[in-house]
């Protein structure tokens, strides 16, 4: 009983919180998934905006920058997932860019962690943002770094073959077809 | 092929060996560059690029991926439950938490309700990992000083949570034991209890000794002290999360702000300290170990609940075609060096679409150790790189 | 907030004071007993059920290939084998150590519990290429390794040598000195050309093989060729 | 460039710019001089007193350092970390190996002086392991640099790493641990084999593309 009044609490604190996020952005669309979670998807083009908003809302940490390749769709989904230490709240900030030509405005001004991020969806993905300079080969070398590996159009196994012969497996030189 | 056969190198050629990279080469007058690492005991496969002025870092350029496996780009060509043997290589030192971030992900994806004897395990077998992952730490942190004792102790404590894993799981260091919906096999009995009474009694006892010849070791307070200093806004602001992040007075554990597992029910204290240096990293983690040690306390004296340790599925019964339902899904745990995340996305097939798993040390080791080195002193390198408990395979992945 | 009990930094300070002296405490430990293993004078037994080289029985495997679709490293290939001049009826595991990564998952999901592991681990190898074909095993009987692991009670490989013989035949020369004979005919989930009769590839098989297993089938007929030759 | 001031009496020892043909070559180190009489005394030498670089390639890094501290305590035999490529003999390449750490094993390798023995563990050298599709692992790495004992596990339990140790030692009693001759031997072959998975001229590119940062 006492527990369930709590988590009602919370909930209700959290849409609060969201409320009040929307409040300053009404371009923004927020819910509260469960308990400590919640979600909001803003256009792309207000991203910067909408990140400094959160941050004054008590959104204190970037904490990562997700990349999801919707190939059928042709759109990368990006999530800026944040945590709030006031709140204690992690909150997911949904946008999406076209695949093809996916140029984002860098958030390093506001996160200074997001040069990272961004250096490693830049890396992955060949998203460009825009303001950052240290784009370019990070974790890969460059011959990997062009290829953008994350994409879901590029196949791994194709790309061993290529680099290291149709040999690369010791045991059974014709093992071509692989199932997992 | 022909060999230089005496010590004689003509001039001209000591100078082309200057233009080949991996020697110190002057940037300017007064600078020059300094690779350091990856062949270093310090930085363990990372390299940072410093460019020195005598012996003071001007700058620093963190150079990672030497580690890298691309395992969220693996993590998606394979079914659910195979990936398990997969992530856990993300971090080495502590194995389990990336096993249980993705199983608490894609456990929250099907809405299975783990059962409670699983829980228990899966509350121990992390809090067991912790403990070795500190005595790790200590072994890299006192070695770097140059108190090897304290080293050369660790390791050895090490061995007995090791033991246990081995004992519980079937592996040394990678367990392959938390899978979605549970754990992979029961305790082996009461023996196996009691001796991770013993073991917690014995590491306790040992703390007093670690404290003695480390943690009030004058040597260790003139190395750290005053050394890598962050403010509580450059560490917000940078994502520092973890022991670093509570010694800049940031009461911020997941364990009590996000609570998973057991821990709701368990009693245990966030150290904080407000200066922020190598010190204060450092008697964090020490608080922190005591504090792991009376958790295991607590949990031993629960004792584990009856039940399955696997949740009952008709759908288990073909593992390889385990078909999750879409979504997607954040789960992370607290780890010995911060908060550790798993985002899994999925699109209703056997093979997540998308896995991505967020280190504490992709802040850690590249932005934070940038600024943290501008300005210390050469031999202080070390010191800064292993208090704040840089990861690379988690930088890498 | 109102849930952490924090720790003030008064209280994490008093844990430690900065000292001369008592770093010479650890002096003590001069007079304890060594916690030093003194391999190869001492040793270690692995944990039971401690995850190591895999056993197979022959007579239980099915040639489901549920063990090869859940292994993370595609270590696991079925493979048709004839023992003592009869072809097995179904395919066999063959487990390849240099992918393999001891996760046994292989064995849980095995559904007759034919696919079993002992705690054997050690495997120490030259690095020629002859060396190298050790890494390529299919497990034998697990009574067979269980006797040598008695014997020699060290938790070594139990094959030292693999000798081949041409057409696919295979040697294990195993420790006690026996060997174990048998021939690789083909690979993958349908029988190779020489087996395979009309109508003889039986319906539950293919459909164990999922969805590869249509191209799978002239895979193994190129396989074939290639071994025999 | 020219203008750098060079050390006199600096370690110039290490290089060799012969002609084109032998690009590549400036980094192997002096060949060893065999003096048949006192073979064996060297041996036992050798065996003796066997140092290990202090690079560890990936995840059988974190077993090292149980090795060389208390418990296992391979400074029985002999053996010990250091940091330095030319006083190391034994080179521990402790898992699976990327294209970026392969570049710098390479190097590292042929800084060393002769005699020097590789040890791999685990899958991953043998036949890319559990990373057998990924695109950053490099699959057998006998093709790059010579390996003297192998080991299986995943990874080796710390016994097992002490047992292919052993091995070794024995090997190089008998004198049957002959990698650096045969890399010298086949220099051409595993110089090529190299060269196609780094694209030509890969020890003359800088790695320093990092400066522009600096």
């Amino acid at each position: 009983m006492e527990e369930g009044n709590r988590e009602e609490v919370a909930e209700v604190a959290l849409n609060d919180v969201v409320d009040a996020v929307i409040e300053r952005a009404p371009y923004a669309q927020g819910k509260v998934i469960r308990e400590r979670r919640v979600e909001f998807s803003i256009p792309a083009e207000k991203l910067r905006d909408f990140l400094r908003v959160m941050k004054e809302s008590g959104f204190e940490m970037l904490m990562q920058i997700t990349v999801v390749d919707w190939l059928k769709e042709g759109k990368f989904e990006l999530v800026y997932q944040m945590w709030s230490v006031t709140h204690s709240t992690h909150a997911f900030v949904r946008l999406e860019v076209q695949r093809d030509d996916a140029r984002l405005p860098t958030v390093m001004d506001i996160f200074p962690v997001a040069e990272t991020y961004e250096r490693e969806a830049h890396e992955f993905f060949g998203i460009d943002f825009e303001g950052n300079p240290r784009l370019g080969p990070f974790i890969l070398e460059p011959r990997e770094y062009e290829k953008h590996p994350f994409r879901k159009d590029f196949s791994t196994l194709s790309y061993v073959k290529e680099i290291y012969g149709e040999d690369f497996d010791r045991y059974d030189e014709s093992k071509t077809n692989y199932v997992i | 092929m022909v060999m230089v056969s005496n010590l004689e190198v003509p001039r001209e050629l000591r100078k082309e060996a200057l233009k080949h990279d991996m020697y110190l080469k002057p940037i300017s007058e007064d600078t020059y560059e300094l690779f350091f690492g990856p062949q270093h005991m310090a930085t363990e496969n990372f390299s940072i690029i410093l460019k020195m002025d005598g012996s003071r870092v001007e700058k620093a350029i963190a150079n990672p991926g030497f580690l890298h496996r691309g395992f969220e780009k693996l993590a998606e060509q394979r079914p659910y439950f195979t990936n398990i043997a997969l992530l856990l290589r993300i971090c080495v030192p502590e194995s389990d938490v990336p096993e249980n971030i993705y199983s608490m992900a894609v456990d929250e994806l099907v809405g299975w309700e783990v059962p409670e004897r699983a829980i228990w395990i899966r509350t121990v077998v992390l809090e067991m990992a912790r403990l070795a992952s500190w005595m790790f730490w200590i072994m890299g942190f006192a070695n770097e000083i140059g108190l090897y004792t304290a080293g050369s102790w660790a390791a050895a404590y090490r061995e007995r949570f090791m033991r246990l894993f081995e004992e519980l799981t079937g592996g040394r260091v990678y367990h392959i034991y938390t899978v979605p919906g549970g754990v992979r096999r029961d305790i082996p009995g009461d023996r196996w209890l009691r001796q991770l009474g013993d073991t917690v009694e014995y590491i306790k006892s040992k703390l007093k000794d670690f404290d003695e010849i480390l943690f009030d070791n004058y040597i260790t307070f003139a190395r750290t002290e005053g050394v890598g200093v962050m403010d509580r806004k450059f560490a917000l602001d940078h994502a520092v999360t973890g022991p670093n992040l509570r010694a800049v007075g940031v009461p911020y554990d997941v364990r009590k702000d996000d609570p998973y597992y057991l821990y709701p029910e368990l009693d245990f204290e966030v150290p904080i300290l407000n200066e922020g240096d190598s010190l204060a990293r450092v008697l964090v983690r020490r608080y922190e170990m005591e504090q792991d040690l009376y958790i295991l306390e607590q949990l031993l004296e629960m004792g584990p609940p009856g039940g399955p340790y696997m949740v009952q599925d008709k759908r288990l019964k073909s593992l390889p075609r385990f078909k999750v339902p879409a979504g997607s899904a954040w789960a992370h745990v607290e780890s010995t060096k911060g908060d550790f995340g798993a985002y899994v996305v999925s699109d209703g097939t056997h093979k997540p679409y998308r896995v991505h798993i967020r280190g504490p040390s992709q802040s850690h080791g590249i932005t934070v150790l940038e600024e943290l080195l501008r300005g210390a002193r050469l031999a202080d390198v070390p010191v800064i790189l292993k208090t704040l408990d840089n990861c690379p395979p988690d930088i890498d992945r | 907030m109102d849930m952490a009990r924090i720790a003030e930094p008064e209280k994490v300070k008093a844990k430690v004071s900065k000292s001369f002296v008592k770093p010479w405490l650890g002096v003590k430990y001069l007079f304890k007993r060594p916690v030093t293993i003194k391999i190869p004078f001492e040793k270690i037994e692995p944990a039971p059920k401690y995850r190591g080289f895999h056993t197979l029985n022959w007579k239980k495997c099915v040639g489901c290939n549920f063990c090869g679709q859940i292994c993370p490293a595609r270590a696991i290939e079925m493979t048709w084998l004839e023992l003592n001049g009869k072809a097995e009826k179904r395919p066999h595991p063959k487990v390849d150590y240099g992918r393999c990564t001891f996760c046994q998952f292989c064995v849980d999901v095995c559904p007759t519990g034919a696919l079993g592991f002992t705690e054997s681990y050690m495997l120490t190898t030259g690095g020629s290429e002859e060396d190298f074909e050790l890494y390529d095993w299919v497990p034998i009987e697990p009574d067979k390794v269980r006797e040598i692991n008695e014997r020699f009670g060290d938790w070594r490989f139990p094959v030292v040598k693999v000798e081949k013989l041409g057409e696919g035949r295979i040697r294990y020369h195993l420790r006690d000195g026996s060997t174990f004979e048998f021939r690789i005919l083909g690979y993958g989930i349908r029988p190779p050309a020489a087996l395979r009769k009309p109508k003889s590839a039986p319906a539950k098989t293919s459909k164990a093989g999922g969805s590869g297993s249509g191209t799978k089938d002239e895979n193994a007929g190129k396989r074939e060729e290639k071994t025999q030759g | 460039m020219d203008e750098m001031k060079i050390d006199e009496n600096g370690n110039g020892r290490v290089m060799e710019q012969e002609n084109e043909r032998t690009e590549g070559y400036d980094r192997l180190s002096y060949p060893l001089k065999e003096f048949k009489v006192f073979e064996p005394l060297f041996r036992w030498a050798r065996k003796k007193s066997i140092w290990i670089i202090t690079f560890c390639t990936g995840c059988g890094g974190i077993e090292m350092p149980p090795l060389m501290n208390a418990r296992y305590d391979l400074e029985r035999f002999g053996m010990m970390p250091n940091p330095s490529p030319r006083m190391a003999d034994l080179f521990l390449i402790t898992g699976y190996v990327t294209p970026k750490t392969l570049k710098r094993i390479i190097i590292t390798y042929e800084m060393m002086e002769d005699p020097k023995y590789i040890m791999s563990h685990g899958s991953c050298p043998i036949n890319g392991g559990v990373y057998w599709d990924s695109y950053n692992v490099v699959k057998q790495l006998d093709r790059y640099i010579p390996i003297d004992v192998s080991i299986a596990g995943c990874m080796p339990r710390v016994e097992a790493v002490m047992d292919g140790i052993m091995e070794i030692m024995r090997k190089v009693e008998r004198g049957e641990a002959d990698g650096w001759k045969r890399y010298r031997d086949n220099y051409e072959w595993y110089r090529r084999n190299q060269d196609e998975l780094f694209g030509k001229g890969w020890r003359k590119e800088t790695a320093r593309r990092w400066l522009k940062w600096l």
